[in-house]
């Protein structure tokens, strides 16, 4: 299945959901739909940086733990270069994981505070056969380290706690470097550090880019950052794809209502901008949208229709390879 | 209410199946100890009768003590005749000790004893534990807090019967100021009269002594340490950010948190009675089912020790049961489940 | 400039804290003046002592804290030296908590904790303080039937509102908001920011506003205080201090925040320093570009170089 | 990769690093400081016991009948007298302190290894090994252990040391296994077990690697709860004269004083002295659990400061 279009990382049809309560599992076991019928693709030509949208409980952080096989999907399935995730992790793990990467969000609880930092690193190694001597294994360590702009003599053989996140973060970058994976997904990686050093990591990131021919799947709340390091971008609404696009179309022009309300929201760091209007009560709703048909946004969307709370707007592709799940844009064929 | 019913029908299936697992796992337990009770019974039997009944007659009697014991036809059918008496007429089969009376009505007339002695001094013991355990996690710092806390900690694990050994010793012998052995004064009648009653209380002072004790000790560890953490929570800061009188911060938000997993914990420890009442009324001779327990045993009185062992599953799982249907109406998380 | 009459003054506030290896200064001397019916903005990354700042001002340090020097002048008393500010809090001055997710009490309904506040100053009967209640509740946007809910049944965004309506029951005149802003998603932030803003502008209350996201103070605040280190580095209207920032680590501060417009960002080298032992002299000169051999040596004194703008660096005298 | 010798080294690496943590450890915490050095005090006096008797008895056992004169007071040779058939008491003190510490560190670590491996599989692999663990210690925590332990113990009259150790780690394994299954599942969700997974690590890799060393302490604690619960439990039933009679134990030392008439006749030394080592055994281990725990367990570290 030579396919010279294709796709690096494809979802098709992903759902997923989680069941919680119920001790027995006889009784009271309710179920939250954190993905819904969620598809999209990352292609293989060449490396891009691929941002993940969208507020806290829309899902996207299932998404990353689905891609990484650290889930499994209730329905559909993820391919990686064309084959199951599952199959890739049955037959070939190791390849699947020296491939496809994860940097987590939280840079205060991924090392496991018993051992040094470097461990991070040397277990890559050794389980990746990276090194054949454990001299050669040190010298890798340690320029992996130098490559991502940190001193060696300062992190070897401390402790976790003795580093700061920003540090942390960056050391996970490092663990990047040596595997020289072709796609990583970086869960919200900066959102625990502060702002001035967030853009070192992300510098470091697009560094990485560029030297590894490395495609990254990138999931933040932050607009920001999303423009600021993202090619493609894909907002994401309660499990369900609401609009994608180039990330400056995207946040320049956007058309899903959802979308516009989170451009609009953003706070601008400059006085003379300040917000206009005023949100009204509808855009901060009280109920999260439960119902089984009909659209995810239809509960706080100004221009709410009559069909958008009968049916379910499928991803219909607009100008420009733009795409939005909305009825204003008519009902396409 | 939707959620609400599931919960309790969740609950009442697991007591069910509880009670229904630990009775069977006791009917195996005794009818696979080595030795056959019944056997040194009947020997037992014919010893004090000092004759030798032929082989036929005392084939014969063993026979008949057999289907009296619910002892015929294989392990399976004994265990559904085993259930069906239980459940059907709820009854134990007769006892050893004094035959024809029915294990149930024997241990009847003992139960009463081990409630009133303990069942009593374990609720005395939880209120009195968590009262204070609440004032010494909530003035962490004070001079009376930590003494207290030092000696609730070391008495905390000590098993029950060290504090009776030496209740005994000092009130028993040395001071010889209070009985040691039995309910109360031999020659009484038991009645309603004032000097009864009153020397019924002396004789149980020292037995629930040792036992509130150390579950004091218990309960004031947990409960200090539940308080002391819901000091470090963000609600206490707000409440006291609010200007709340301190009194009413301690009431309705540090001891209304902390009392919450103290309930649950409380139908645990009642488990624990039935295990603690069978040493203490040996140890003070007190003649409630734990007394009964050991004379049961000795004379191998299988029924009544099965028995006993079944009404206490039974008791712990039915407090167990009533504490997780409680629960909910002090914690708004459960009923009010979204 | 009219003579403004000020809410509240602090002056040379030091909040350490005790430990094995000594003692830990996150607010190290921090002096300031806030005016009546002004949003004041404290801003700063983390670790610079923003949130310890805050419960010094309100006498909320528990040991191993505690407050070293300094005077908080509010309605000419100084809060530190009373007694007992119980009967000030909440009618007087009321506070907005860092952790507002779980600042509800899981076992009482929200209005049983909110009328709490209102019996505990005001002895008026419960049913009225219950109308108080729900027409607090009205006023910050949030259905009546909230009233009767217990906090888990509701979202992030509701709990910061109704921690918001509880704050202004009693309508305090100076309402200390801990980064009420941090957790929330970027529309309900939104919502929160805008009824923060209408606290000065319906009920002409004043507020602190502390948060690290420097955006969130560009949309709301009047006044800016840029804080690092435990000290103040630069005051001034948000105007001045956005447009024309004095002090190096201001202009790197805001040069670092990513926004729609801007494509490069720039952030700031090195690590913040540890407050168990803050650098010599001005503590941003290990980080800071134009740093010379002045700034390592002796701390610069906080200088009113224009009116209204006060600044701590030898380049801006 | 033989694993076997991994697994070996890599248990004896977090053991040694365990060990320098817990030296470190104890002296950080006073609890755990004076916990240790009683409890292992106590080990050492037991450990000690048999040669201390040889010297004592010149060779004889400390069992052995009728080697000095009957009932004695406490004298210089006899500290705490002897009893009613001729043996020295001090040194059936400490033959019982040894023989209650053998059946107690034997069933407690027994049931330690039966809990922790149980632990493994309901906690780690979940599912319906945890519904059967949840079930079984469910059933075991509401049947009272007292009448099931002196049923045994009356039934069945000859019983060596080791099944008696067996049986008492039988009825304790569950007091630990629900310790050390509650941390495993706290562990099981760590951020560094799913960048262990994501780093090629296998299941018994991350069990061994991630999850083990920071699991020892609660395995510490776990041992000290199973260890305690043997010894109450059979301690409790040698007070009412239950339990074999060849293995002389403290409880069942107090038991025969008590039955001799020691307290009628005023000689209490003997049985405070016994009884005082028992309070020992358990405030030790207990101060030392609980200094444990304040160390290591992250929802108390909060609050404790460390």
């Amino acid at each position: 299945m030579t396919n010279v279009e294709q796709s690096l990382l494809e979802l098709e049809n992903i759902t997923k959901v989680f069941k919680i309560g119920g001790g027995l599992g006889l009784m009271g076991r309710r179920s939250i739909k954190a993905l819904k019928d969620v598809s999209f693709a990352i292609s293989g030509r060449n490396p891009i940086i691929t941002t993940l949208v969208g507020e806290s409980g829309s899902g996207k952080s299932t998404i990353a733990k689905l891609v990484m096989g650290l889930l499994e999907p209730t329905q559909g399935q993820i391919l990686y270069k064309g084959r199951d995730v599952r199959l890739w992790l049955k037959n070939d793990r190791m390849t699947y994981r020296r491939e496809v990467q994860m940097i987590f969000q939280d840079p205060y609880s991924v090392y496991n505070p018993f051992y040094r930092v470097e461990r991070v690193l040397h277990l890559v190694v050794r389980n990746f056969g990276l090194a054949s001597s454990s001299s050669e294994a040190r010298n890798l360590v340690a320029e992996s380290m130098e490559a991502m702009g940190l001193r060696p003599e300062d992190l070897l053989g401390r402790f976790p706690h003795q580093l700061s996140g920003g540090e942390r973060q960056r050391l996970m970058l490092s663990r990047i470097f040596l595997m020289k994976p072709s796609l990583v997904v970086a869960d919200e990686p900066v959102s625990m550090i502060d702002v001035s050093l967030r853009s070192i990591f992300l510098d470091n990131l697009l560094d990485l880019k560029k030297r590894l021919e490395m495609s990254c799947l990138y999931i933040t709340h932050d607009l920001n950052i999303a423009h600021y390091v993202g090619d493609e971008m894909i907002v994401l609404c309660e499990g369900t794809i609401v609009e994608t696009g180039e990330a400056e179309s995207v946040v320049g022009d956007p058309l899903h209502p959802y979308t516009r309300l989170l451009v609009s929201s953003i706070p601008i760091p400059d006085p003379r901008e300040k917000w206009k209007t005023s949100l009204g009560v509808e855009d901060i709703t009280l109920k999260k949208f439960e119902a089984e048909q009909g659209c995810v946004f239809s509960n706080r969307c100004p221009h709410r229709m009559e069909i958008c709370i009968r049916e379910t707007p499928s991803l219909i592709s607009l100008e420009a390879d733009r795409q939005a799940a909305c009825f204003l844009y008519g009902k396409e064929e | 209410m939707r959620p609400l019913v599931l919960y309790v029908t969740k609950r009442v299936i697991a007591y069910v199946l509880t009670i229904f697992l630990a009775s069977t796992v006791c009917f195996f337990l005794f009818r696979l100890i080595p030795g056959n009770p019944i056997g040194a019974y009947i020997s037992m039997l014919m010893a004090q009768q000092s004759y030798l009944p032929g082989a036929e007659e005392a084939r014969k009697v063993i026979l008949e003590y057999k289907r009296v014991f619910g002892l015929d036809g294989d392990l399976f059918t004994q265990y559904v005749n085993f259930l069906k008496e239980i459940i059907l007429n709820q009854n134990l089969g007769p006892s050893f000790i004094n035959f024809p009376k029915p294990a149930q009505v024997l241990i009847a007339q003992y139960l009463p004893w081990t409630i009133g002695l303990l069942g009593f001094s374990a609720v005395i013991a939880w209120v009195l534990g968590n009262i204070l355990g609440a004032l010494v996690g909530w003035k962490k710092d004070s001079n009376w807090g930590k003494p207290i806390f030092y000696l609730a900690l070391g008495l905390s694990q000590i098993p029950f019967y060290f504090v009776a050994i030496v209740l005994i010793l000092v009130f028993g012998y040395m001071l010889a100021v209070l009985p040691t052995r039995g309910a109360y004064a031999p020659w009484l009648v038991p009645d309603l009269s004032f000097e009864f009653i009153t020397s019924l209380m002396l004789y149980a002072l020292l037995p629930s002594l040792s036992f509130v004790l150390t579950s004091v000790a218990g309960w004031i560890i947990s409960m200090r340490s539940m308080i002391i953490t819901i000091l470090g929570e963000d609600y206490l800061l707000f409440a006291e950010a609010k200007g709340l009188k301190r009194s009413r911060i301690f009431m309705r938000y540090a001891l209304r948190n902390a009392l919450l997993p103290q309930a649950t914990g409380f139908a645990m420890s009642l488990g624990f009675i039935f295990s603690g009442s069978f040493v203490i009324e040996n140890m003070f001779s007190y003649p409630g089912i734990g007394y009964l327990f050991g004379v049961a045993i000795g004379q191998l009185d299988y029924n009544t020790v099965q028995g006993i062992l079944l009404i206490s599953i039974f008791a712990v799982t039915t407090a167990n049961l009533l504490m997780d249907l409680l629960y909910p109406l002090i914690d708004p998380r459960i009923r009010y489940q979204r | 400039m009219r003579a403004v009459d000020r809410m509240i003054e602090v002056e040379d506030l030091r909040v350490y804290y005790k430990s094995v290896l000594g003692d830990y200064k996150p607010v190290d001397g921090v002096s300031f003046t806030v005016n009546a019916n002004e949003v004041f903005g404290l801003a700063g990354e983390s670790g610079c002592g923003k949130s310890t700042f805050v419960e010094g001002i309100l006498r909320l340090v528990k040991p191993p804290g505690y407050i070293k020097s300094g005077k908080v002048i509010f309605k000419d008393q100084d809060l530190l030296s009373l007694k007992d500010i119980s009967d000030l809090r909440w009618k007087e001055i009321s506070y907005i908590p860092q952790g507002s997710m779980n600042s509800l009490n899981p076992v009482l309904r929200i209005e049983e904790q909110m009328i709490d506040a209102v019996t505990s100053h005001v002895d008026i009967a419960e049913t009225e303080a219950r109308e108080m209640v729900l027409s607090n509740l009205k006023e910050v946007g949030l259905p009546i039937d909230v009233a009767r809910m217990y906090p888990h049944e509701l979202s992030g965004g509701m709990k910061q509102r109704v921690v918001i309506a509880a704050a202004t029951l009693l309508k305090p005149s100076l309402v200390v908001a801990d980064e009420p802003v941090t957790a929330l998603d970027v529309v309900v932030q939104r919502s929160i920011i805008q009824s923060i803003a209408e606290l000065r502008d319906k009920f002409g209350m004043t507020v602190i506003f502390v948060a690290h996201d420097l955006a969130a103070h560009a949309e709301l605040v009047d006044r800016i205080a840029i804080m690092y280190a435990g000290k103040i580095m630069e005051i001034g209207s948000v105007h001045d201090v956005f447009l024309d920032p004095l002090h190096p680590y201001s202009k790197l501060l805001i040069a670092a925040v990513p926004s729609l417009k801007k494509k490069v960002v720039k952030g700031i080298p090195g690590l913040p320093p540890s407050p168990l032992n803050w650098p010599v002299g001005c503590r941003f000169h290990p980080r800071c570009p134009q740093a010379f051999a002045k700034c390592s040596e002796e701390l610069p004194s906080f200088e009113e170089v224009e009116t209204g703008r006060f600044v701590a660096c030898y380049l801006c005298r | 990769m033989d694993f076997g010798g991994k697994l070996i080294t890599s248990t004896l690496r977090s053991l040694a690093r365990f060990a320098r943590g817990f030296l470190t450890y104890m002296r950080l915490n006073t609890k755990t400081m004076v916990g240790s050095v009683a409890f292992f005090s106590l080990i050492a006096l037991a450990a000690l016991e048999p040669s201390i008797n040889y010297i004592l008895l010149s060779g004889h056992s400390p069992t052995e009948m009728g080697l000095f004169e009957r009932t004695l007071l406490p004298s210089f040779e006899h500290p705490l007298g002897t009893d009613a058939t001729g043996r020295d008491l001090l040194s059936l003190v400490l033959a019982g302190l040894r023989f209650s510490m053998i059946i107690a560190v034997i069933s407690g670590s027994v049931a330690t290894l039966v809990a922790v491996s149980v632990a493994f599989l309901a906690g780690y692999k979940g599912g319906i090994y945890d519904h059967i663990l949840r079930s079984v210690t469910d059933t075991i925590l509401v049947i009272p252990i007292y009448p099931i332990a002196a049923i045994a113990a009356a039934y069945v009259r000859r019983i060596d040391l080791f099944t008696m150790s067996m049986f008492l780690a039988v009825l304790t394994w569950p007091w630990a296994a629900r310790t050390i299954r509650a941390q495993i599942l706290t562990l099981k969700e760590m951020v560094y077990v799913d960048l262990a997974k994501i780093s090629g690590l296998s299941d018994y890799g991350i069990m061994f690697r991630e999850i083990l060393p920071n699991l020892l302490p609660f395995i510490v604690v776990g041992f000290g709860n199973a260890l305690m619960g043997s010894l109450f439990i059979e301690t409790g039933l040698r007070l009412i004269g239950l339990g074999p009679t060849e293995i002389m134990t403290l409880g069942m030392l107090v038991n025969l004083l008590i039955n001799w008439g020691f307290l009628s006749l005023g000689r209490y030394s003997p049985i405070v002295v016994t009884t005082f080592l028992l309070v020992l055994i358990f405030v030790s281990v207990n101060l030392l659990n609980i200094g444990l725990d304040e160390v290591f367990n992250p929802r108390l570290k909060k609050v404790t400061g460390l």
